[in-house]
Parts: structure tokens; C-alpha cells; sequence
């Protein structure tokens, strides 16, 4: 039963993003993707939400600056558990052309772990999709485990 | 092609500083860019006002260090200012006095030369003097100010490390997912 | 004692409780598949608000630290309870004649700001200036829906009553029009009929007026701090809300059945009434908000002090006349 | 007055425009810039695909044989920019229209084009030389074939000797 | 209303902004009192690593200074380069970065109208706008292979020729285009809702706009007609037949229909390319040298006006390249039209600049 209900739960990933100091393409692209009639993820049950606090999956853009990653990893710790999280682009895995800049703190990881990557500068909507989707599977597992371990 | 602009570019900057070389070139579409090169920061002081009497915008100012890490034999700070009027730019680039360099603020007759000089203030450690605003624009306090006055390589400084971890990490990981190995799937 | 039951029954079952909710969470569902649709897309599964809950309630909750606790935890129950209380007064025509000797329009009008307030409450608790600024909003707003609503009861009382003084009962009401026919056919109740379908977007902070929760400018403001259960009980509360306001339009404008009470008659009546709550959906909420943005918090104000209030009051205006 | 509801109106009667994606495969233009494809067939090793690269996506490394060159392209710093493959001369690199590049993070280092390039032996002293690909020696060495397998320094002493040889006949021919 | 003043922070992750910035916003109701703005989440150093990159590389980096308007940026930075080495790119090639630079103007000014739609809530108009600009993306994906960073301008030229296959593609997708955005243009200019929320706020007077120097739109909506594709022409410009739009309104309202109209003449402009364009290699096949010394030059990029100076001391790396972007010069003039707005106004406002903040801090 309770196996049951979270795989209904896991139909509604509610989506956040972060945007760590991105050249603002990824975050285009995930706007993009997230919003528009086209690409429509709210038929996989998606929701775009403003606080972080509703989030289930984060997708996260950008080499994370200096300056921006306190308040990167602050909002990250806002979004309860189970969550997952999707670098959109190759910039918060890599730094990509941003590397070895003196305010760059990429990689990403050393801080949040990323579970799914989603390369691309910046990835079509549908490999962003393709990564959600991917992300959501990862949920789904988490989401099990979270229900059952508190019955 | 503008040559009103021209003339009163020129009327101005020989009013402000007398004989001074301005010479121009032109780009292939015939847009025409005027440069003048001032040996005193001070000289600032009174061709700022004469541009901006003749209706001059500022584009932008750039510092630079004339040796670039060390590699070249020239030394010390210039900035250039870059003025435009009617399509014409003029590039006025001063020389600065070393330790420490210091620049009079042309805020006064350009109001958007705040955000230009704290910019190169904080990235150059470059001294301004008599700015409204002297404070840091960009960069975060906790990295030190001239952060592009170093003549060291800035990546062994910050972070060239973790080019070199990341690698390590790409060399080591053995196993390729299916769609990668050879490439197209 | 039977009577005891029966309010229990009314408020956890029928036509309150259980019945409600999974009507409410049904039109948000209908909902978003038809602004969905408006927009060109495919839109989510008519179940998809269900799903969202029970993702809600598996998920961790976070209390802010500087909020004060109990208020943030009492805030969403608060308004759920008031709302399944409200939607157990409400009569069905040709269902359920609703609480006898509760169903008044006195008591409706304590009843229904009671989510707005769950909201206040909330946000004034989570110590966030967007819920502080959600909060002076949400207050502003419910200031000028009031007005009409409060002038649209009164034009319906007036009417039902005429000489005899102004009705209150809601079961009165009914009856009223079970013989004259709906008050929407009434042309002197049309402007106050024109008022009710505004107020529903304004209460529920729809298109013009979604102002209190506006994403982009206090970042859903009294709900930004919550997570989890407790946003999933804030979001069974609207729904129920949405299933409130509807029904009591229904109620006041065209509550007649389709076919007299009794017998096998009841389930057809309730479907009904579940069609007219769905055209009123689609009208006030589903295509308002598609076709529409949001104002300004002085703009959706003067909307209602400029627009809808007169409508409101020319009714009750004429039906004063006409008495 | 509400130039809109025309719009929305039209809406609803066109049906949704959503693309059946992912539940249909996607329409992917055969223009579109993927992920880089590496043929080591054809690589010469000249490097300047490391060179153009401003992602510093490229890593080229000695094996510590000295036999080649380990060739890595790691797709998760790669920007997509397909500088390398417009600069690459023999066509070793080119961007495919692939994109399904989404993985898990445990892939994230593995992400990558791996290949060991053996450098080209001197057809005549045995010297290690840059690779000398048959697709290659079909395109660029058909002027002269057996003096482009060579060493710099064969070269060289090849290119006397045919100086030589061709002073000698030509002295021969007319003395 | 309360009528006590607090602080309202915007930012730096917050919904309504595409990108991480941090204004303190002193309220007093709902009132703006004052503004303080913080800068630098998205500072990423570029200008140093541009020194460290080789001319070839710094393309690509200044590609992705911003990817809203990534073509201006490298296709400036190669005309600085040109200017200083004295490289003659083919007429063809001039044609193709026109052609580029406009496809990326229509996509970036639809991108901004329609998030200004969101922003007022509507979000049916925001899809609407957004499905339009779908139509141009297309076309990037299918001429160029992104959607955002086309990788068009090299040194000397560009990389990718539009040739009988995706010609009549790009004009299939501009005669699309074309009726749906004069659609568009109807709806924002006598929508009820878009008028009462954006009409007369946020206003920039003219001797504002002059004082701030702001340049693009926002300075052509405020009655300063100044185009840089008019006042000194680069590429081929100066023989294409299009209007420089101007407004003298200078509020929210007036900004979104001049890059609405804006986008109009781009559809004109890729036109008469495509028409006029004539045959010939699309690029310089040697490698160029680039001696030292200096150089400057200038495009009208969606947002305004891009400025490239790059100077070079002779080896294979710039000794500095420096940029200055729209949004550089239009950021302190909110300062200005913030100034006393309601707080429902604030992300509109800033949204009319069309900021670009990973642009302008670099």
C-alpha cells in the first residue's frame, strides 16, 4: 500500500531551479522548458514552483560563483527531503569555459551532489526533459524509501 | 561621413589641452575612431569637462597593466576612456604614475563613469580620487582587491587546481557508458 | 441525538468532509486541464491535484526557525476546518436542505473569511517579509471582496423576503426560488448575479486578483515558508474553498433541482448541481484566469469599490424598490 | 477590447501544440550541434582542437611508453561550440546530431571520448612520428607517398639524395 | 495599510529574476522607498580568463558572456580583432552575421515581451509569446544547431553558410513568423490588463536617459534616437533599408512595443539578407596575424549597444580584451524609474531593461 502511494507521489515532481551564476542560456532553456505549451511538463505532473520549499527536483544552472554560493547552498538546504538534483549544462559539474576563473567554484559537487547531468550550452528543452525524467526515476526511489522507512 | 562630430571633437580636445596629437583611423565601413594619449592623469581633469560640453556619451573605460604578467618591457597602469559622439568614438588613454596608481573620478561630468571606475578601482587596486561612491562593485570581500594586477598566471592562483583534480578524475573513470563508447549511437 | 449525527455525517461525509474534498480536488483538476487546453497544451491528468497531495504529505516538513510555531502549525487546520464546516451548511437543491437552523447567511458571512485568515495567520507566522507582505495583502483584498458580498446577500435577502423583511435562511432562500424560479433568470438580481461570479476569482485569488499569492512579486507569499504536509492541508483548503464559493453561488442564484426530491432523483440532482458548479467554474475561475493577469493590489482594490460593489448595490437598490 | 480571447479562443479549437515528446521521439535537425565525435583513424594528433577549445575540454597525454597519445574529450566540460570540429584538417572530429547526453552522476567522469593514439613509425629509421593515417595518406600524401611517412629528418635526407639523384641524371643527360 | 518601512529583499535567487541580483528594497506598505542594489553573483572573472584564453578560445568565451544575445558579443569581439589586423571579411560572411544577429534580436525581444507578461500574471499571453519566439528557435536550431549559442562568427568570417537547404527554411519560418507577430503586437498594444499594469510606470524621462547614458530600446524609448546599426553602420548595415524605432513615452508599456516593432524590422532586415546576399566564401581560410596595438568596435545588440576594445601586444593571447554591455549603462538608471513605484511594479520595471546581469558582470 504504502509502495503504492509513493509511486502515485512520485508523479509529481515539483521543479525549482537555481541559477548559480549562469550565462542565463541554461536557465532560458529551463524556463523554456518548464513553461511553455510545447514542451509542457505539467502533463508529466510537473509544477515550476516559486519557493524552494515545495520543491522536489532542482535544477540547477551555472559554474557557482564565489559570491552566489553561500546563498546557492542556503536554498538548497530549504528544500526538504526526499529531493534530487539536475545540472543543467556542464557548468556546475566542469566550470565548462568558466573554469579556472578566479571567482568560479565549480565543481558543484564538492558542495551538493548532483544526481543527474544534463550536458549541453546550453541542452535543447528536450535533453532538459530527458533529465528530468531521468531525475524523477532517481525520486521515485528516494520517495520509497523515505515512506517506508517511516512506517 | 560625421564630420560635424569630427570637428567639434577636435575643437574640444585642443581647447582642453592645446596641441595635443589626436589622430584618426577608420574601419572598412568608413566609421572613423579618434585616439588621443595623455601622459598625465590631471590632463583629465580638463578634457572630461570640454567632452562632455560638446555632448560626448562614455562608452566605457578599460584599465590594463602595459606589461600584461611580465611579458613585456613596458610598465605601469594606462585606462582608456572611451567617448562617443554622434558615432564617433574617442579613445583617450592616460598614462598613470605608479605606487600607487592614482586616477582623478570623472564622475562629475559622467554620471554613468560610476559603475566604469569603481570597476577598475577594485580590479586593479587602481586609487581614485574624489569619487561619490568608492565602494567594491563586483567582486566578493573575500577575495583580495587588483585581483588582475597579479603577474602571477591566475589559474595556479585560484583555481588551477581544480582543472588538474577534474582530470584526474576523467583519466581514472574506466567505465564508459554505452553511448559514449565510439561515440554515435 | 439523530440530529448530532447527522451534523457529524454532514461535516465528515456528506455533503461536507469526504464529498467535498474529493470534489474540490476534481474541479482544480478540471481546472488546470482546461486552462491547459486554453493555452495549448496538454495539461496534467484530471487527478493530478489528488497526486500533489499525497507527494505533499510524504515530504519532509520545515518549520523556519524565527517562526512561531504552533500558529504556523494551526494556521492551514484553522482554515481547513472552517471550510468543511462551511461546505456541511451548505444545501444541495433536491439533496440536502443543509443544518436546519444554521444555514444562514449571517453565519456564512463569519464563515468564509476564515481561509483568508488561515493565510493571514500564516503568513504573519513565518517571520518572512514576503508573508508579512502576503499577509497585508490578503487583508486588503478580503476588505474589498467583503463589500460586494456582503451587498449581494443582503440584494438576495431582500428580494426573497419583499414585504415580509429580508430573509436570511438559506433553506428559505431555496424555497423561494423552487417557486419563482432561479434568481439568476431575475432581472433585477442580475447585476448582483454578475457580482457573485467576480467575487468567486477575488476570494480564490484568481486572474485579476491573484494578488496575495502572486509568484513573481511575493513569491506566493503566506505559503512561501510552507513544505509538505502542511502545504498539502493549505492546498486541500483552497480546493474545499473553491467547492464553498461555487456552491454557494449555486445556492443563491440557482439552486432548483432537476427533478423534484426523492427517490432515485437525488443522484441525478446531485450531478446536476455538479454541472452548474462546473459551468460556473469554467466561467469565474477557468477562462478568467486564462484570459486574464493580475493587477495591482490598488488596482484589484478600486476593481471591486469601483466595478463590483455598484453592480451589488444596484440590485439590492431595485430589490428595495420592487419590495 | 480583449484582443486575447480571440487568441484563446483559437487555442482551444487548434488542440494542444505539445510535442508528443517523450513518449515520441523528438524531431532532431540533422544541423544540430551534439556531442563531439572523435574517428582516431584520422587524428594526426596536431592539437589544434586543444587549442581552439576554450572549455579546456580536450586532454592530450603521452602514454608513458612513449608508444602514442592518450586523446580524452570529456563531454561534461565540453561547451558545444564545434570550434574543434571546424578547425580539425582531417575531419577526425566532427559534432554529431546526438543529444540524449542526460546521465546519472556516477557517470560524470566516464562521460567521455577516450582514445589511445599510436604515434607513426618512420618507414625508414623506425622514429616516432605524428600518425599517418591511411585516410590521411590518401588525402594529403598522394604528391609524394613514400616521402610523407618519414621521419623529419629521413625527409630531409630523402629529399637531398633526390636532389642529388636529379643533379646526376641531369648531368649525365648533358655533360 | 501598515505605513512602517522595512526591508524587502529581492533576490539573489528569486523567481521573478532570470538571474541572481540582490536589491534591498526599503517598503513602506507597498510603497518603494528606496533601492540599493547589489552586484556580482554572476561575476565570473571573464575579462582575466579572456586574457588567458588565445583569440580562437576568446570567441567562444565571449559567446557565452550571455547567451541571450550571443552573437553580438563574439561577433563584436571579431570585428575588433579585424579592425586591428586589418583581416577583410568576405561580403558574404557580412551578410551571415547580419542575418544572425538579427534571428537572435526577434528570439531575445520576444523572450522579453513575454516575460513581461508573466510578470503581470498572464500567463496565457506569456505562452503565447514564448510558442512565437518557439518559431525563431527553431530556425537557430536548424541553420545554426543551438538555440541559443549559435557559433556563427569566427575570425574572418563565419562557420556556417545558409545554403538551398536552410534558406527557404529560414524564410518559411519568418513567413510564420510574420502574422503572428503583428497579432502580438495588437494584443500588447490594446490589451486592457497590459495597459493598466504597464502604462506609466517606471518612466525615464529624457534628460534621465541622457544623463545615465542608457543606450538600446530603453534609450530609444525615452526619445534618444540612437542607433548604433544607423550611426555608424558595421558589416552591411548601411545598405539595408530598415526604420530606427523611437518612442518618446519612455515607460514600460512604450519599451515592450518598440522591441515588438523592432522585431518587426528584423524579420524586414533578414529579408532583403537573404535576397541582396551574394555568392562567395563565407570565410578568411588563413590564420590571421594579429600585431599590437588597439582596437575598437561596435554592434546594436538586442539589448543596445556592445562595445569591444581589445588591445594586443603581438602574442597569441589578447593583452586586454574589454567589453561593455547594454545593461551596464541601463542598470543605475532604475535607480530612477524605481524610484516611489509599488512593489507589484519592481520586477516589472527591471524586466523593461531587459536586464542582462551575467552580461554585465562578466
Amino acid at each position: 500500500m504504502l509502495q503504492f502511494l509513493s509511486k502515485l507521489a512520485a508523479r509529481s515532481p515539483w521543479i525549482y531551479r537555481i541559477n548559480a551564476g549562469s550565462c542565463n542560456g541554461c536557465d532560458v532553456e529551463m524556463a523554456t522548458t518548464a513553461l511553455i505549451p510545447r514542451y509542457d511538463v505539467e502533463r508529466l505532473g510537473c509544477k515550476y514552483c516559486g519557493s524552494p520549499r515545495h520543491a522536489d527536483v532542482v535544477l540547477i544552472s551555472g559554474p557557482l560563483t564565489l559570491r552566489v554560493r553561500d546563498k546557492v547552498l542556503r536554498v538548497y538546504n530549504e528544500i526538504p527531503h526526499p529531493k534530487v538534483t539536475v545540472a543543467v549544462g556542464v557548468c556546475p559539474v566542469s566550470g565548462g569555459c568558466f573554469r579556472d576563473g578566479y571567482t568560479v567554484g565549480a565543481d558543484i559537487d564538492h558542495y551538493i551532489p548532483l544526481d543527474v547531468i544534463v550536458p549541453g550550452c546550453p541542452p535543447r528543452p528536450q535533453a532538459i526533459m530527458e533529465g528530468v525524467l531521468k531525475a524523477v526515476e532517481i525520486w521515485r526511489a528516494r520517495l520509497e524509501e523515505s515512506v517506508c522507512s517511516h512506517s | 561621413m560625421n564630420a560635424t562630430a569630427k570637428q567639434s571633437v577636435e575643437t574640444a580636445v585642443s581647447r582642453a589641452l592645446g596641441a595635443v596629437g589626436l589622430h584618426w583611423t577608420a574601419d572598412v565601413n568608413g566609421n572613423s575612431f579618434g585616439w588621443v594619449k595623455l601622459c598625465a592623469p590631471e590632463s583629465l581633469l580638463s578634457i572630461a569637462p570640454a567632452l562632455a560640453q560638446c555632448g560626448a556619451r562614455l562608452m566605457t573605460v578599460t584599465a590594463y597593466r602595459n606589461d600584461k604578467f611580465g611579458r613585456m618591457e613596458m610598465e605601469g597602469h594606462e585606462i582608456a576612456y572611451h567617448f562617443d559622439l554622434e558615432g564617433l568614438v574617442v579613445t583617450v588613454s592616460v598614462c598613470l604614475p605608479d605606487n600607487p596608481p592614482r586616477v582623478p573620478s570623472i564622475t562629475p561630468w559622467f554620471k554613468n563613469a560610476d559603475w566604469n571606475e569603481r570597476e577598475f578601482a577594485e580590479l586593479y587596486g587602481i586609487v581614485l580620487e574624489d569619487h561619490p561612491n568608492p565602494r567594491r562593485l563586483f567582486l566578493d570581500p573575500s577575495l583580495d582587491a587588483a585581483i588582475l594586477d597579479r603577474l602571477v598566471p591566475l589559474s595556479t592562483m585560484m583555481n588551477g587546481a581544480s582543472t588538474t583534480t577534474l582530470w584526474e578524475k576523467v583519466f581514472a573513470g574506466k567505465q564508459l557508458p554505452e553511448w559514449a563508447k565510439g561515440g554515435n549511437s | 441525538m439523530t440530529n448530532v449525527l447527522e451534523a457529524v455525517f454532514a461535516i465528515l461525509i456528506f455533503p461536507g468532509g469526504l464529498f467535498v474534498l474529493a470534489l474540490g480536488l476534481l474541479l482544480k483538476g478540471v481546472d488546470r486541464k482546461v486552462v491547459a487546453r486554453l493555452q495549448r497544451r496538454v495539461g496534467p491528468p484530471l487527478y493530478q491535484p489528488a497526486l500533489d497531495i499525497i507527494k505533499l504529505m510524504t515530504k519532509e516538513t520545515l518549520i523556519p526557525d524565527t517562526a512561531n510555531e504552533v500558529a504556523f502549525r494551526l494556521a492551514p487546520v484553522l482554515g481547513l476546518t472552517g471550510m468543511l464546516v462551511t461546505a456541511a451548511l451548505l444545501p444541495i437543491g433536491g439533496v440536502w436542505n443543509g443544518v436546519t437552523g444554521l444555514g444562514d447567511l449571517l453565519v456564512l458571512l463569519y464563515l468564509l473569511p476564515i481561509p483568508a485568515m488561515g493565510l493571514m495567520l500564516a503568513g504573519g507566522s513565518s517571520s518572512s517579509p514576503y508573508g508579512a507582505l502576503g499577509f497585508s495583502r490578503e487583508m486588503c483584498m478580503m476588505f474589498a471582496y467583503e463589500m460586494p458580498l456582503i451587498a449581494s446577500f443582503l440584494a438576495v435577502a431582500v428580494r426573497v423576503g419583499g414585504a415580509s423583511g429580508p430573509f436570511l435562511s438559506l433553506p428559505a432562500i431555496m424555497d423561494y426560488q423552487f417557486q419563482h424560479g432561479p434568481l439568476l433568470l431575475d432581472p433585477v438580481m442580475l447585476p448582483a448575479a454578475l457580482a457573485l461570479v467576480l467575487f468567486i476569482p477575488g476570494t480564490m485569488g484568481h486572474g485579476l486578483f491573484d494578488i496575495p499569492e502572486a509568484e513573481p512579486e511575493v513569491i506566493e507569499g503566506p505559503l512561501l515558508e510552507y513544505s509538505g504536509p502542511l502545504l498539502a492541508v493549505f492546498h486541500l483548503m483552497s480546493a474545499v474553498k473553491l467547492v464553498v464559493v461555487l456552491e454557494l453561488a449555486v445556492a443563491l442564484l440557482c439552486p432548483n433541482p432537476l427533478v423534484a426530491a426523492g427517490g432515485g432523483g437525488v443522484l441525478v440532482n446531485l450531478l446536476w448541481h455538479i454541472c452548474k458548479c462546473l459551468v460556473l467554474l469554467m466561467v469565474s475561475v477557468t477562462c478568467f484566469r486564462a484570459a486574464t493577469g493580475r493587477l495591482r493590489l490598488d488596482q484589484g482594490f478600486s476593481f471591486f469599490v469601483k466595478y463590483t460593489s455598484p453592480l451589488a448595490l444596484v440590485s439590492l437598490w431595485l430589490a428595495f424598490l420592487l419590495r | 477590447m480583449f484582443p486575447f480571447l480571440k487568441i484563446m479562443l483559437r487555442n482551444l479549437l487548434l488542440g494542444p501544440s505539445t510535442d508528443a515528446f517523450p513518449f515520441a521521439p523528438a524531431k532532431t535537425h540533422e544541423n544540430f550541434r551534439g556531442c563531439a565525435v572523435f574517428d582516431p583513424e584520422k587524428c594526426i594528433l596536431c592539437g589544434i582542437c586543444h587549442h581552439v577549445c576554450a572549455a579546456g575540454a580536450i586532454q592530450l597525454r603521452p602514454s608513458e611508453d612513449g608508444a602514442g597519445m592518450q586523446y580524452l574529450l570529456w563531454h561534461n566540460s565540453c561547451v558545444f561550440c564545434g570550434m574543434c570540429a571546424h578547425y580539425c584538417p582531417t575531419g577526425a572530429l566532427t559534432m554529431s546530431n546526438n543529444w540524449h547526453l542526460a546521465h546519472t552522476g556516477a557517470e560524470m567522469f566516464s562521460n567521455c571520448i577516450s582514445s589511445f593514439i599510436p604515434f607513426g613509425e618512420c618507414a625508414q629509421c623506425g622514429a616516432k612520428i605524428q600518425p599517418r593515417p591511411q585516410a590521411i595518406i590518401d588525402k594529403l600524401g598522394v604528391r609524394s607517398p613514400e616521402r610523407f611517412l618519414l621521419c623529419p629528418q629521413c625527409k630531409r635526407q630523402s629529399i637531398v639524395r633526390n636532389v642529388a639523384q636529379v643533379r646526376s641524371t641531369r648531368r649525365q643527360e648533358n655533360p | 495599510m501598515s505605513t512602517t518601512t522595512y526591508t524587502l529583499p529581492i533576490g539573489p535567487l528569486h523567481v521573478a529574476l532570470e538571474e541572481p541580483m540582490y536589491f534591498d528594497i526599503q517598503v513602506e506598505g507597498e510603497t518603494v522607498r528606496s533601492v540599493e542594489l547589489a552586484a556580482g553573483h554572476v561575476h565570473r572573472g571573464m575579462e582575466a580568463l579572456a586574457m588567458q584564453r588565445n583569440y580562437f578560445q576568446n570567441v567562444t568565451l565571449t559567446e557565452r558572456v550571455c547567451s541571450l544575445c550571443s552573437n553580438s558579443h563574439p561577433a563584436t569581439y571579431c570585428m575588433a580583432v579585424e579592425n586591428l589586423s586589418g583581416l577583410l571579411v568576405p561580403e558574404r560572411a557580412k551578410y551571415l552575421r547580419v542575418i544572425a544577429d538579427e534571428v537572435k534580436r526577434i528570439a531575445s525581444h520576444l523572450f522579453n515581451v513575454g516575460i513581461m507578461a508573466h510578470l503581470t500574471g498572464f500567463d496565457s499571453l506569456f505562452m503565447h509569446a514564448m510558442e512565437i519566439r518557439e518559431i525563431m528557435q527553431d530556425a537557430k536550431e536548424g541553420v545554426y544547431g543551438n538555440r541559443m549559442n549559435l557559433g556563427q562568427c569566427i575570425i574572418g568570417g563565419c562557420r556556417r553558410d545558409i545554403d538551398e537547404a536552410t534558406a527557404p527554411f529560414l524564410l518559411g519560418q519568418l513567413e510564420l513568423l510574420k502574422p503572428q507577430l503583428d497579432e502580438l503586437y495588437g494584443v500588447f498594444e490594446r490589451d486592457p490588463l497590459i495597459r493598466t499594469r504597464t502604462q506609466g510606470i517606471g518612466l525615464l524621462p529624457f534628460e534621465e536617459a541622457k544623463r545615465h547614458a542608457v543606450v538600446g530600446p530603453v534609450a530609444r524609448a525615452s526619445g534618444v534616437a540612437y542607433d548604433v546599426r544607423r550611426k555608424a553602420p558595421y558589416a552591411v548595415y548601411a545598405d539595408l533599408d530598415f526604420e530606427t524605432q523611437s518612442d518618446t513615452k519612455g515607460d514600460v508599456h512604450s519599451r515592450a512595443l518598440l522591441r515588438l516593432r523592432e522585431a518587426v524590422q528584423s524579420v524586414k532586415i533578414i529579408e532583403q539578407c537573404l535576397r541582396q546576399i551574394p555568392s562567395g566564401p563565407i570565410n578568411v581560410r588563413e590564420v590571421p596575424v594579429i600585431p599590437a596595438g588597439e582596437a575598437v568596435a561596435r554592434s546594436e545588440a538586442p539589448r543596445g549597444e556592445v562595445f569591444y576594445y581589445v588591445r594586443s601586444d603581438g602574442t597569441d593571447t589578447p593583452q586586454r580584451l574589454k567589453w561593455r554591455v547594454p545593461t551596464y549603462m541601463n542598470w543605475e538608471a532604475l535607480q530612477v524609474m524605481l524610484a516611489n513605484c509599488q512593489v507589484a511594479d519592481i520586477a516589472l520595471i527591471v524586466n523593461s531593461i531587459d536586464p542582462c546581469i551575467s552580461c554585465t558582470e562578466r
